[in-house]
């Protein structure tokens, strides 16, 4: 066993810059793929945080509405008990979790929370932020369902589910982590290429000895394992660094940066970027495995 | 325990078959010289022996082993019971007299004692004790075959294939080789020896068997290189 | 010349996993080179664009304002003329280039037309609004000069330089460009490593012609071409690749996602991927010429 | 023509040099046989004549070069003015007659015209004509020895350098190539050949250079290999 790390280490030292190419291919590739799985736990994360969280808002009128939202001015105490016995109707009912009303006084202080710090606060007023009715929905994707049931009702300004806005930004973040992958396809269908290039370039510095092996009669498990214990060294080591610079990354740009530039999202935690660590050093350890271990045995058989 | 019947190989893009209906059997404990000009099929015949090739045509049987029917996942457990050396030694040039034997039991996953006991006694038994630590440069050519011959024989195989040891040698240095051979056939090895040389068939006074063009023209006992 | 290129021709198919991981690794790097170089294309034009056009705003009370900003609420017509005429002082008018009055009806349509389609249009009144002095400066970056002079001005609800978000979303875009420019500078040493392995791998399959070409007087120029050609022509496809890449991202990422999304910011145009496509062609080419030039001349020299 | 001055070349890693203080002149049109054991410096003493190698000690002037000055750079130009070949021809496997010997003036950047023009001359000169298009492996030795003289005096150098050129070749044949050269050199080429073959040089009878362990032992006109 020891031998065979020796050899695999001669074996690195021959193609040093192909070795080199390896850990670097491996590297960005895996990082780029670990880059997808911690969008990808992002996103969920903001899913778990929002998505559930989610509600339809039923905004009644304030009165400073455009022209043809809500023509009756500012919602009446006649229009809120309609509204609130309609979704307490039949036909609504079912679909509702939960609803509550949210009145001017502490709207206010929600929007002003949100927006502290932007000009936009010091605008507006209490009366401004008018009074809302919050649906939680049975199933979240149903949000159509109140909208239309509150389309023409009197007092209501307007439905907003807020998912939508989640919607677009998931969005993003999904293409982001499309375009990760992207990279990371290739970058790996590269590593696969230049893993097998190289246990090739190896074992013909090596013909000879295999030779020897073979009219010996070493088994093919003794003759092809530093082939892939080498392959396997030289990915380990550019997953290492992958998983490394994901650590960083979440530390310093997410933790550090983003945290502290949008105090209301919530973000994955450096723990998330140790537990995808070990997973893509597992990848790269596998992928290598396979691509030497294919490419020695073509290169035997004879 | 060795046993042809009817083997032809032809290689891949040629016309004529290297070799051609040949049937050959080989006795537990005998020797036999194979001789035949060059190109007439020997190497091939010991390569079918070692399955380094696949006979196109016909049955080889080796220790009781159908060669053919050898899957290639069991070839190197079929290839432990065979010794084989070559015109050219095929030492490993960066490896010792000592490393060189020992590789070949490393190889086969023997335990390190057992490497520890073996290799001094072959090494003594072709006469290199003392020599253990030389590379292969610092030896004289009939020096690295007897490193060859050693790591040949550690395994105590039953069967020595042998493609032209001497081809390499001058005549005095065959000479020694031929001793040593004749030794480890006193032992029990069954021995195959392919050769070009005369000489050595002529003194060995043993097995003659003569390819011409793929064929068996010749197989004569105790006979000598030209004789009948 | 015609013998060189089909030389150049059959080294590339002799060694086509490498050439393949070439082509894929100049075309990553070469998309993240034209990445950088596009943002900070885009960090000139929203520079070009923003940057001179960046104000000071003077906000005058609306008389909305939160406790300890404007004790006398609404601003007066004195404290206006009082403001202006700070603003025309020996003191200051040197440093302002020219500035201009909004009033409320003004900063209303603005304001209607910045947040169209967003929920915070529907809440602002013109009055709350309020009005303005927009100040250009001579120097942008003596801004707070004027934040100083109005610190404690009756009417002034407070200064701001815009240029201070501006400053935050350059800082965000410098630090992605810096980022792709570090992948590229990873995958181009990698590039640079394989390049030169594959033309050593070239030479040695053509060991024995070149010993031929040697000694019947060929010239270095004769015998290196055909692996400076192999090598660039390898590169060449990578980069094309990388350049066609940034292309469709502009078209389909910036100009048709990014466009309507943000309407109000500038971006970058197809024409600008289209200036940077021959820049990452011809650096990719020269890169690769340099390298495999190298690498033969290292395996050429006995 | 050709001038050794007291040259020396040691090859790194070895102890003995493998010429040692050779003075030797050639003058235009002479033909002269370097004959020699193997080991003893002659094709070392062709190789620093083509500047594959470097006198460690010592001048060589060829062609009125100082040839341990020429620049990398010009080693072209310098090598162009000479003729060469080898035992084993050295011809590339996968080009025909023609297109090795038109390789040859291709990659010293000669014309399109030109090459239509010599390429048949030459091989009209060393016998090949109707076997333009033959691959090397569809040549006999012999030919393909002559494929590689034509490759050699395709540029007209003055002076041709040849290491062991019959080598390979037997009796007859090596009689047809030897036939050429001594017409080659009846054109005023000078030639300088190393070889083993006694009996070429005792029917040649010209001038022999003989080698031992890298000193010049004999050096006669009208010589033969053994002869005083
Ligand atoms: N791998 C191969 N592919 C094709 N033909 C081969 C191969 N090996 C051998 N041959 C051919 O098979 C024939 C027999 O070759 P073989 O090597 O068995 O002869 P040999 O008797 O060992 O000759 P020698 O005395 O020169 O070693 C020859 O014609 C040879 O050219
Ligand atoms: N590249 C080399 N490096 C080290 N030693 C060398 C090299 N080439 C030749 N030698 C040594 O130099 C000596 C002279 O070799 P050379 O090839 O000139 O002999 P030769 O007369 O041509 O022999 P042959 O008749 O076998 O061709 C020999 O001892 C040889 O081992
Ligand atoms: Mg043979
Ligand atoms: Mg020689």
């Amino acid at each position: 066993m020891w031998s065979m790390i020796r050899e695999a280490g001669a074996g690195l030292r021959r193609n040093l810059s192909m070795v080199i190419s390896i850990v670097l291919v491996t590297f960005i590739s895996l990082t780029f793929v670990g880059a997808a799985i911690l969008l990808q736990m992002q996103i969920n994360q903001m899913k778990n945080y929002w998505y559930d969280k989610a509600q339809v808002a039923v905004y009644l009128c304030t009165g400073y509405e455009q022209a043809p939202l809500c023509p009756d001015g500012k919602v009446t105490d006649e229009q809120k008990t309609a509204i609130e016995a309609t979704l307490k109707s039949e036909e609504l009912a079912p679909l509702i979790k939960e609803y509550f009303f949210e009145d001017e006084a502490t709207a206010y202080k929600n929007f002003k929370e949100q927006f502290s710090g932007s000009d936009v606060a010091t605008y507006v007023e209490a009366d401004q932020l008018g009074q809302t009715f919050w649906v939680s929905l049975v199933d979240p994707s149903k949000s159509e369902v109140i909208a239309q049931a509150f389309s023409d009702t009197a007092g209501v300004s307007s439905v907003k589910d807020q998912r939508t806005y989640l919607d677009q930004i998931f969005q993003v973040l999904n293409g982001a982590s499309l375009a990760a992958i992207g990279v990371a396809v290739l970058m790996l269908l590269c590593a696969v290429l230049l893993i097998s290039t190289t246990i090739r370039l190896s074992a013909f510095a090596r013909r000879k000895e295999l030779g020897i092996m073979r009219f010996v009669g070493a088994s093919n498990l003794y003759i092809q394992t530093p082939f892939v214990l080498e392959g396997i060294a030289s990915a380990l080591f550019g997953s290492l660094l992958a998983g490394g610079a994901l650590v960083l990354v979440v530390k310093y740009f997410v933790r550090d940066y983003l945290v502290t530039a949008m105090p209301y999202v919530s973000f994955i935690q450096i723990s998330d970027a140790l537990i995808v660590w070990p997973v893509i050093v597992g990848f790269g350890v596998l992928l290598a495995g396979f691509s030497s271990a294919l490419a020695i045995r073509r290169y035997l058989r004879v | 325990m060795i046993s042809f019947s009817g083997v032809t190989k032809q290689y891949r893009g040629t016309t004529k078959p290297a070799l051609d209906n040949v049937s050959l059997n080989v006795d537990k404990g005998e020797f036999v010289f194979l001789v035949g000009a060059s190109g007439s099929g020997k190497s091939t015949l010991l390569r079918l022996a070692l399955k380094e090739e696949k006979a196109t045509v016909g049955e080889i049987f080796i220790l009781g082993q159908d060669v053919g029917a050898i899957s290639s996942r069991k070839v190197p457990f079929y290839r432990r019971k065979l010794g084989v050396v070559f015109q050219d030694f095929r030492l490993l040039p960066n490896k010792t007299t000592y490393q060189n034997v020992a590789f070949a039991l490393q190889a086969t996953g023997k335990s390190r004692g057992f490497i520890q006991e073996a290799v001094p006694d072959v090494l003594k038994l072709v006469g290199l004790t003392g020599k253990e630590a030389r590379m292969p440069h610092e030896l004289s050519g009939g020096e690295q075959q007897r490193v060859a011959l050693a790591r040949a024989v550690v395994n105590k195989p039953a069967v020595l294939l042998a493609d032209e040891p001497t081809g390499n040698l001058d005549p005095m240095t065959s000479q020694g080789i031929m001793a040593l051979l004749e030794r480890i056939n006193a032992g029990g090895t069954t021995i195959l020896m392919a050769t070009h040389d005369t000489m050595i068939v002529d003194r060995m006074n043993k097995r003659v068997v003569e390819l011409s063009a793929g064929h068996i023209v010749r197989d004569d006992e105790h006979s000598t290189y030209g004789g009948i």
